[in-house]
């Protein structure tokens, strides 16, 4: 949205949206935690101390037990004896793509059909819940099976699934708030002004459902990149031995007794990143929301 | 709303038809050979040939999903391939499972969810709304395997309060509910708390306020219902979740349930479980979201049903 | 100490479970490693093996006696066998059962088992009803005539498939016998629960008076290994039919609670990685030869816990034929790399590994992958549900290596022509076989007939030697890059009794359910 | 009547002192003060009223002597208001919570967002009725009709189980009338509590404060516009403006010795019924040069209905079937031309507003409306936009018809954009220049909603209106919130500017003397019908039709010398517009009386009888 006659009219114009970010300690908390997962995946290579696939002769025991974290592994080492710290480091950019792209695109995709089925009522409605409902129904897994034979796997096939199949929830929410926002009066004003379902959408009724899609779509990056691992297993995915947070915990998981280091870092590493983004939603929507100025 | 109803009835018919279609190809794509499946690693090609014929597996794709649907409408969902049982008598057994599961888990979840959403949105900005998002964040992200697992160590194995693991009695129902509720309630609580806090600023309540009613009543006759909807929306949704089956749940907590049922069958590519496991849950999921649907306008008059 | 057989007192009970469910305990289907020896418990064959062993005995069969051609087999069977039904068991249903087995209509896996008895051809096109070769002489007296000698046919009559199902309890039931079954083993079920538990009772009239030695087991489904352990330490599961699960099995090994109750055996297995020799460039031997030199397997053990021995051929130690002094290809990457250079491919190249999904299989692959890596082979894991695996496999053109971890081969009977035919022989390199490596040698195939048609039992060192070579050979062509064989580490409670060997029993996987015993009750 | 219940702890003092109450707002730019230092006394028994100009503080005043300021934006920053020797402004909650509803009532200004939308009417009134516990339900139930009744709703028991949105705005804030009276508190704070109400019911409710007043000995603070009102009530008038205390005297000094400009400022502007008795035209067209009273009007009308009906269903049962039906608008004919004023006046619930909407499609209707010839029957909305291009509607509820989330400035910017009327700063300044004419500053625009006064908003409102320079604005009690000064700008700025570009207007108001000042025709409204139309003259210097002749005699007349009109009971049922699903409404037969003068009737009746009920 440019900037708002509103806005534009006044000399005295409040800080920009990311000033007031800034401002809030939370927020910027949030903000680090998002920067540090960005940097970690764009610059893995020069962060990580060692190769993220090399499986170390001196990584397990004699036992082929893994080394919890130590002076040479600062996160200990994984099953097959490589470095943890460094799996996660590269592990960043597999789940933020699917964490924030993936689950980004399927919020989109499930907040654009709510809003318009909760809107518009009549057929678009029937069409789009139906298709909801069907794509609710529709056996994911099965398709993600069909997807890894035919194309090779590959992190851009597991996040396209996650994307297609994601939406719905968040579709359904969004729906019911429609409807309900739909009803209030000054959407019928807006259709009093001869306002276009566009505009009453995105410019109003949209607004009201910033705090629902927040918590759905910061909740979903936790969620989507744990998905990404099931997926991934049914062979979609990324492969081993391409690292992602998701597939560490998911490999690890049944060993999180005698090698809990293994689930619990990448565990609070998403639920970092979760966290992160949730702060800086929670404090984007008590900036953008009017009724919520002066507290600060 | 009777007319709606039967609409909606209609409408998901169409669905289930769309689900068993749509089902059924991918299943023909699937590159796993069901007949070499059931034949085994010894079999000789004739063999193979032999069981793909009975199975009308050579068919043209057309022909099998019309048999398929012929049986349906018979209610025939067909004979597993490998478990060489009727799929309705597997999925029957296991039903009952998943449907006191789904009750169990969504209780949780309310009770958790609902509770932590509300005190987090009353607390607003306090070290208790904090902690508490933490908690929710927590309950998303953690696996479900790790957390059931902890739980069945803690009050199964050391205190003795529960069986390890089970399904029969109301005991057995706790862990697996409580694992299920504490990823949930991360879902609801958020969801409550945010808009609950949208609600609480809301004129309305300033009038109940007005009259002297206790907070309590504020909340939960004034603020409640209008911060409920998207919540309805979610239990439309989780109770098609959890008829579809929750895999790692239950086998930490041996439940029997559909999700252990259905996973084994996708490993194992068994059609006629895959099907009818997915159109029980299709229905599963159709409904709940009628429910959720039918319920919504109770909720809010405003909102009319057409 | 375990005591003498004849002092142990019958009664008690034990718990089993498993992770997977039971599919279906009709002996002419089940083929599944949860079923496998429930069916050998609730059926009976002709032929069995000495508890803990792989040396055949007759079973319900008195005696028999094979013909110097090898080609007829007769059976005299016991008195007093009788069906959990109350009738007794004539040589008629024994010939009833095979014939079902072999009938298409059955969709028997085994069914293949049975190619050499005469008249094969047609009941299994289904244009016979019966085998010809069978002949039910009296109620006690069968004859198996043969098409060709075969030495693996008691082993093939002490299969599953050929034991014995009362025909009026197949009919009754008809598709649904596998869930009501009934046949003369030891022990009857008594209730299924789908989906939950299956109940086993000890089946009073049994031929055998001394067996079973439990009243009762409780099969429970659907748990997860790692919570079955927790449930055997506080008493409640007595064997986890899933073994230990990996991830506990260090914890488990070195917890002294449980340090008389592990129980380590061989088993007949070997994992492998195949070559499509169909597939550019594992055409090339020198190829293939520089990939089974290229593998640490040392490494490989140590992944999982030293749970299996390395392997340098088909065969696992513990099997007739096994090379002892075959020395194999050893790890060399030097060697790799040059015989990778000889064939022209000094660069290394790009491939696929393929690999079924389930812990540990994806991690040994990681190991073959960066073993590979070392010498130039750039090799990208595909990490895929079993069942695409095989399908995969079974492709021509598909799959150019695969971890066989997981999937294959544990032999169906102690007998080393079972690790050839379908795996390695002509008949299995077709689309959809089982021999992934498209290995095709039709002078093995031969030579392979010719050590089968070894029926006398006096020849039998001279078969195992025969094998011994077939193998040898296959390993100069080196389709496969052996691994290693696993060994099984099971656990059991302090309530149940029996030999080591019955619950490592290399038949009867995992458990020779009719020879443990219940402490408790002594 | 209402039992007198037990007053614990103050034992029946209405006596309330306020000193050096001072309110702030935190806005991103700094606090600021809205109520500056304002102290008064209420004394028991007596009724105090607030007047003043449009977000001068006097909500502010009222919601923080109940503790209820929008948390965190607003705040008391100094005083204290004594009750009983209590200072409530800084009791704690649970203590203050004894106070509200029970020591002290309130009735909101805004009634559409001052109701649950999901509760039904009963349920939100037994909840204020059993705030502080101790009535069986069979009390409950019997004290919520009784309430009802009193604020004279018709049909109180169906209107139990009625929503919020399904009640016209008059009876929404009867509702919120009751809820306040619900406990029959000492105190009653009501704020514009008669701005939504007709004039008949009006009176009754002041009638009956009154009432309580004197059986209770309650004490009253009134904040209202309207003079009229404030004469028939104040014992005392306390005159804000800009936050502070401007004059603060005894009601018959206020009005005959206005000391403070402002306050004759206020005076002079009100409006008085029969001030234009005598002309034909409204009061400014006068400034409109070249034309005199004799210019026929353009014979083509603008908008024409036929025979306009609407009817809801109310749905019961779990089924949520239809059980019965609300006959809101029953076959309503009329013609607007271009340029003129038609004005709808009637009872609350006749269905004013359901008419206007029905003229811009926003609900089903039955009939014919034809805007400048093209009928509007089932359009589409994309078909409707160039229709609502010329027709354009200020709602009743202003507060609940501005999207909270927008910064006014866009809100008014809004419909010029969506009809691509102006952009950049063209748009803008459209955008300031409107602000202006509705008497806004241009540095309100980038404020929300919520943080604007009641008259504010409704300012906002209009300004969005005009901002399409529409040819007709259905302009729904539009003027009601706003304090008398403001109310006589904005009513010459409608009349300017229907002089300077021909718009029309279809007028909904209940203050008769407002209707008088601006319309060139009237039509009176009853129970879904018209019963009366003419010329201005006409109706007010000629009704036919007693429901006009009692909505005459209805209207409050700003001189606190007037004898004070009694409160009385009611002689029978109100009568009710919702009818059985079978119901055949009954016809009836216009009457033309000369010169466009339009009389309805009874099919079977004779004379001048029609609405069911007379005073
Ligand atoms: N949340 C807020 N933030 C900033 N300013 C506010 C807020 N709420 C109210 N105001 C301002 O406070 C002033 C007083 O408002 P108040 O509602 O008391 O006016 P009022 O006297 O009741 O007016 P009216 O008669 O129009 O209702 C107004 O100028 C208004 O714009
Ligand atoms: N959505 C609805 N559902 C049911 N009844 C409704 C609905 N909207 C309005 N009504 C009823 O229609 C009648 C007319 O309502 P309307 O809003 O037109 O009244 P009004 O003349 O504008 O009154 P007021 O002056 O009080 O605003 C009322 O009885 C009201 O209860
Ligand atoms: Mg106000
Ligand atoms: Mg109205």
């Amino acid at each position: 949205m440019s900037q708002t006659v509103a806005e534009k009219n006044t000399g005295t114009q409040t800080p920009s949206v990311m000033v007031r970010l800034l401002r809030r300690p939370l927020a910027l908390t949030g903000l680090i935690i998002i920067a540090v997962v960005v940097l970690a995946a764009v610059f893995a290579p020069w962060l990580a101390p060692y190769n993220p696939y090399e499986q170390f002769f001196e990584g397990l025991t004699i036992e082929g037990a893994p080394l919890p974290p130590n002076a040479q592994f600062w996160f200990g080492t994984d099953l097959v004896g490589r470095d943890l710290f460094s799996r996660l480091i590269y592990g960043a950019q597999t789940s933020l793509i699917i964490g924030v792209v993936a689950n980004g695109i399927a919020v989109v995709i499930g907040s654009a059909v709510g809003i318009s089925a909760g809107y518009f009522r009549g057929w678009v409605d029937t069409v789009l819940m139906r298709f909801t409902d069907l794509m609710m129904a529709f056996p994911a897994l099965l398709l993600a099976i069909v997807l890894a034979a035919i194309f090779s796997p590959s992190l851009w096939i597991v996040a396209m699934v996650i994307a297609m199949v994601n939406w719905v929830q968040i579709a359904r929410v969004t729906y019911t708030e429609t409807r309900s926002i739909a009803e209030r009066d000054f959407v019928v004003a807006e259709r009093a002004m001869g306002a276009g379902a566009g505009r009453i959408l995105f410019r109003h009724i949209l607004p009201h459902l910033l705090s629902t899609i927040i918590v759905w779509a910061t909740l979903g990056i936790a969620t989507t990149v744990l998905l990404e691992a099931t997926l991934s297993f049914l062979g979609i995915g990324v492969q081993p031995p391409i690292p992602s947070w998701g597939n560490i915990i998911f490999e690890n998981q049944t060993y999180f007794t005698s090698a809990p280091w293994l689930v619990f870092i990448p565990g609070v590493a998403i639920l970092a990143l979760a966290l992160g983004f949730n702060l800086v939603g929670d404090a984007l929507r008590d900036i953008l929301d009017p009724t919520q100025q002066g507290r600060h | 709303m009777l007319a709606y109803v039967a609409r909606r009835l209609i409408q998901t018919a169409l669905i289930l038809l769309g689900i068993s279609f749509v089902t059924f190809v991918l299943l023909y794509l699937v590159p796993a050979d069901p007949a070499r499946q059931i034949a085994g690693r010894s079999a000789t090609a004739a063999t193979v040939e032999n069981i793909r014929e009975q199975l009308g597996l050579n068919l043209p794709f057309y022909e099998q999903y019309l048999r398929y649907l012929g049986g349906l409408l018979n209610g025939d969902l067909g004979r597993s391939y490998l478990q060489k049982t009727e799929v309705s008598e597997l999925i029957a057994s296991r039903l009952p499972a998943s449907l006191l599961l789904m009750v169990g888990a969504i209780f949780c979840e309310l009770v958790l969810g609902l509770t932590m959403g509300v005190v987090a949105a009353l607390k607003r900005g306090s070290r208790t709304d904090d902690t508490l998002m933490i908690a929710s964040f927590v309950g998303v992200s953690a696996p479900q395997f790790v957390i059931g697992i902890l739980l069945l160590y803690v009050f199964a194995v050391k205190f003795g309060w529960f069986p390890i693991g089970g399904y029969g009695t109301f005991a057995h129902l706790v862990l697996p509910s409580i694992t299920l509720g504490f990823l949930g309630a991360g879902w609801y609580s958020r969801m409550m708390r945010s808009s609950l806090i949208d609600v609480l600023r809301q004129d309305y309540i300033r009038t109940a306020r007005a009259t002297g009613v206790t907070r309590a009543k504020v909340l939960f006759k004034h603020a409640l219902p209008n911060a409920i909807l998207p919540i309805i929306a979610m239990i439309g949704i989780d109770i098609g979740l959890f008829m579809s089956g929750i895999v790692v749940v239950e086998s930490v907590f041996g439940w029997p349930g559909i999700g252990q049922l259905a996973w084994q069958a996708i490993q194992r590519v068994d059609i006629p479980i895959i099907m009818g496991v997915t159109l029980v849950s299709a229905c599963a999921i159709v409904l709940g979201n009628l429910l959720a649907d039918l319920i919504t306008p109770l909720i809010d008059p405003r909102i009319k049903l057409r | 100490a375990p005591a003498l057989a004849e002092d142990i007192k019958q009664g008690g009970s034990m718990t089993v479970t498993y992770k997977d469910d039971v599919s279906t305990l009709d002996p002419a289907i089940g083929y599944d490693w949860q079923n496998w020896s429930m069916i050998k418990s609730l059926f009976d064959g002709l032929m069995d093996y000495v508890p803990g062993t792989t040396e055949l005995r007759p079973e319900i069969a008195e005696s028999y006696e094979i013909s110097d051609d090898g080609t007829v087999f007769t059976f005299k069977l016991r008195d007093g066998v009788k069906f959990h039904n109350g009738r007794d068991l004539t040589a008629g249903d024994v010939k009833y059962s095979i014939e079902r087995t072999v009938n298409p209509k059955t969709q028997s896996p085994g069914a293949g088992f049975f190619g050499s008895i005469k008249g094969f051809e047609d009941a299994s096109s289904g244009d016979a009803d019966g085998l010809s070769g069978i002949t039910v002489v009296d109620d006690h007296t069968i004859k198996f005539e043969l098409s060709r000698p075969d030495a693996t046919f008691l082993h093939v009559l002490a299969l599953n498939f050929a034991h014995v199902v009362p025909k009026e309890e197949v009919e009754k039931h008809g598709a649904d016998f596998g869930k009501h079954p009934v046949g003369s083993g030891a022990f009857k079920l008594s209730e299924w629960t789908l989906g939950q538990r299956l109940v086993f009772e000890r089946f009073e009239d049994y031929w055998n008076p001394g067996v079973p030695k439990l009243d009762q087991i409780i099969f429970e489904v659907g748990q997860e290994p790692v919570v079955a352990l927790l449930r055997l330490q506080n008493g409640e599961v007595d064997v986890p039919g899933d073994g230990i699960p990996p991830a506990k099995f260090i914890e488990v090994k070195n917890d002294p609670k449980f340090k008389d109750l592990i129980i380590q055996g061989g088993q007949l297995h070997t994992g492998y990685v195949t070559m499509n020799v169909k597939m550019e460039p594992f055409d090339k031997p020198e190829v293939r030869k520089a990939v089974n030199m290229a593998i640490n397997k040392d490494r490989i053990l140590r992944i999982i816990n030293g749970r299996a021995v390395a392997a340098n051929q088909p065969l696992p130690p513990s099997m007739p034929g096994y090379a002892k002094d075959y020395e194999g290809y050893a790890y060399d990457p030097e060697a790799a790399k040059t015989l990778l250079a000889e064939a022209g491919l000094a660069d290394g190249f790009e491939t696929e590994l393929y690999v079924m999904n389930t812990d540990p299989q994806p991690r040994i692959a990681q190991a073959i992958q960066q073993d590979l890596k070392a010498i130039g082979i750039n090799a990208s894991i595909k990490s895929l549900a079993q069942a695409n695996v095989i399908a995969a496999g079974g492709e021509e053109d598909q799959a150019p290596m695969i971890w066989s971890g997981g999937m294959a081969w544990i032999a169906d009977f102690p007998d080393p022509s079972n690790f050839y035919g379908p795996i390695l022989g002509c008949d299995g390199a077709v689309p959809g076989g089982w021999n992934w490596a498209w290995y095709c040698n039709e002078d093995l195939d031969a030579m392979a007939k010719d050590a089968d048609a070894m029926v006398d039992p006096a020849k039998a060192g001279e078969r195992e030697v025969m094998w011994r070579d077939i193998y040898l050979k296959v390993m100069e062509d080196a389709p496969w890059a052996p691994i290693f064989n696993e060994e099984r580490f099971t656990i059991r409670s302090e309530r149940i009794g029996g030999d080591d060997k019955l619950f490592v029993d290399p038949v009867h996987i995992p458990v020779h359910y009719d020879e443990v015993y219940a402490k408790d009750v002594q | 009547m209402t039992k007198a219940r037990a007053k614990d702890i103050t034992s029946a003092t209405g006596l309330l002192e306020v000193s050096g109450l001072t309110v702030q707002v935190a806005t991103p730019a700094g606090a600021r003060t809205v109520v500056d230092d304002l102290s008064f006394t209420l004394e028991s028994g007596k009724t105090l009223c607030i007047a003043g100009e449009s977000g001068s503080g006097k909500s502010m005043t009222a919601l923080s002597l109940m503790q209820l300021l929008p948390k965190p934006m607003a705040r008391v920053s100094g005083g204290t208001a004594m009750l009983a020797g209590r200072d409530i402004l800084a009791l704690p909650e649970t203590e203050m919570r004894q106070v509200r509803g029970q020591h002290i009532g309130m009735i909101f200004q805004e009634p559409m967002t001052s109701l649950n939308p999901v509760l039904s009417i009963g349920k939100q009134l037994s909840g204020a009725i059993s705030a502080h516990g101790g009535l069986s339900d069979s009390a409950i139930r019997a004290r919520a009709l009784e309430l009802l009744d009193q604020v004279q709703i018709p049909e109180p028991a169906r209107r139990l189980k009625q929503y919020p949105h399904e009640l016209s705005g008059g009876m929404r804030q009867r509702v919120v009338i009751a809820m306040a009276l619900a406990q029959s508190p000492q105190i009653l704070i009501a704020d514009e509590p008669t701005t939504a109400l007709d004039v008949t019911v009006q009176a009754q409710i002041l009638a009956l404060i009154r009432k309580l007043q004197a059986d209770l000995g309650i004490s009253v603070i009134m904040i209202t516009h309207d003079m009229g009102v404030v004469a028939e009530m104040a014992d005392d008038v306390l005159v804000m403006q800009h936050g502070r205390m401007v004059e603060h005297s005894p009601a018959s000094v206020i009005f005959s010795e206005p000391r403070h400009p402002y306050t004759q400022e206020l005076l002079s502007a009100v409006p008085r019924l029969g001030e234009m008795t005598g002309t034909t035209e409204p009061k400014r067209v006068a400034a409109r040069p070249g034309t005199g009273p004799d210019t026929p009007l353009v014979p083509e009308p603008l908008v024409s209905v036929k025979d306009l009906t609407v009817r809801f269903d109310i749905k019961g049962g779990i089924l949520q079937r239809p059980v019965q039906r609300v006959h809101a608008v029953e076959g309503v004919s009329f013609d607007i031309r271009p340029g003129e004023t038609l004005s709808l006046v009637g009872e609350s619930g006749c269905g004013k507003s359901t008419t206007g909407k029905a003229l811009l499609n926003l609900i089903p209707w039955k009939g014919d409306i034809r805007v400048g010839g093209r009928s509007t029957r089932g359009l589409a909305p994309r078909a409707m936009r160039p229709v609502l291009r010329d027709v354009q509607m200020i709602f009743q509820d202003p507060y609940a018809s501005l999207d909270p989330r927008m910064r006014v400035g866009d809100l008014v910017a809004e419909p010029l954009q969506i009809h691509g009327l102006a952009s950049g700063s063209e748009l803008e300044d459209r955008v300031a220049y409107l602000f202006k004419r509705v008497g806004l500053s241009t540095d309100q625009m980038r404020r929300y909603p919520h943080e604007f006064s009641g008259g504010q908003r409704q300012r906002i409102c209009i300004a969005r209106a005009l901002s399409l320079s529409p040819k007709l604005i259905v302009a729904d009690e539009s003027v009601a919130a706003l304090d008398v000064s403001i109310q006589a700008q904005v009513l010459d700025l409608l009349q300017d500017i229907q002089n300077e570009t021909g718009m029309s207007y279809l007028f909904i108001s209940h203050d008769m003397a407002v209707v008088e000042q601006i319309s060139h025709r009237v039509a009176v409204m009853y129970m879904g019908r018209f019963v009366e139309m003419g010329g201005r003259a006409q109706i007010f210097e000629n009704p036919q039709h007693d429901y006009t002749k009692k909505l005459m005699a209805a209207v409050p007349v700003a001189d606190p010398s007037r004898p004070r009109r009694a409160f009385m009971e009611r002689a029978e049922d109100l009568p009710s517009p919702v009818h059985e699903l079978d119901h055949v409404p009954q016809q009836q037969i216009a009457r033309d009386i000369g010169d466009g003068h339009m009389v309805w009737e009874d099919h079977a009746g004779n004379g001048a009888s029609g609405p069911a009920h007379q005073s």
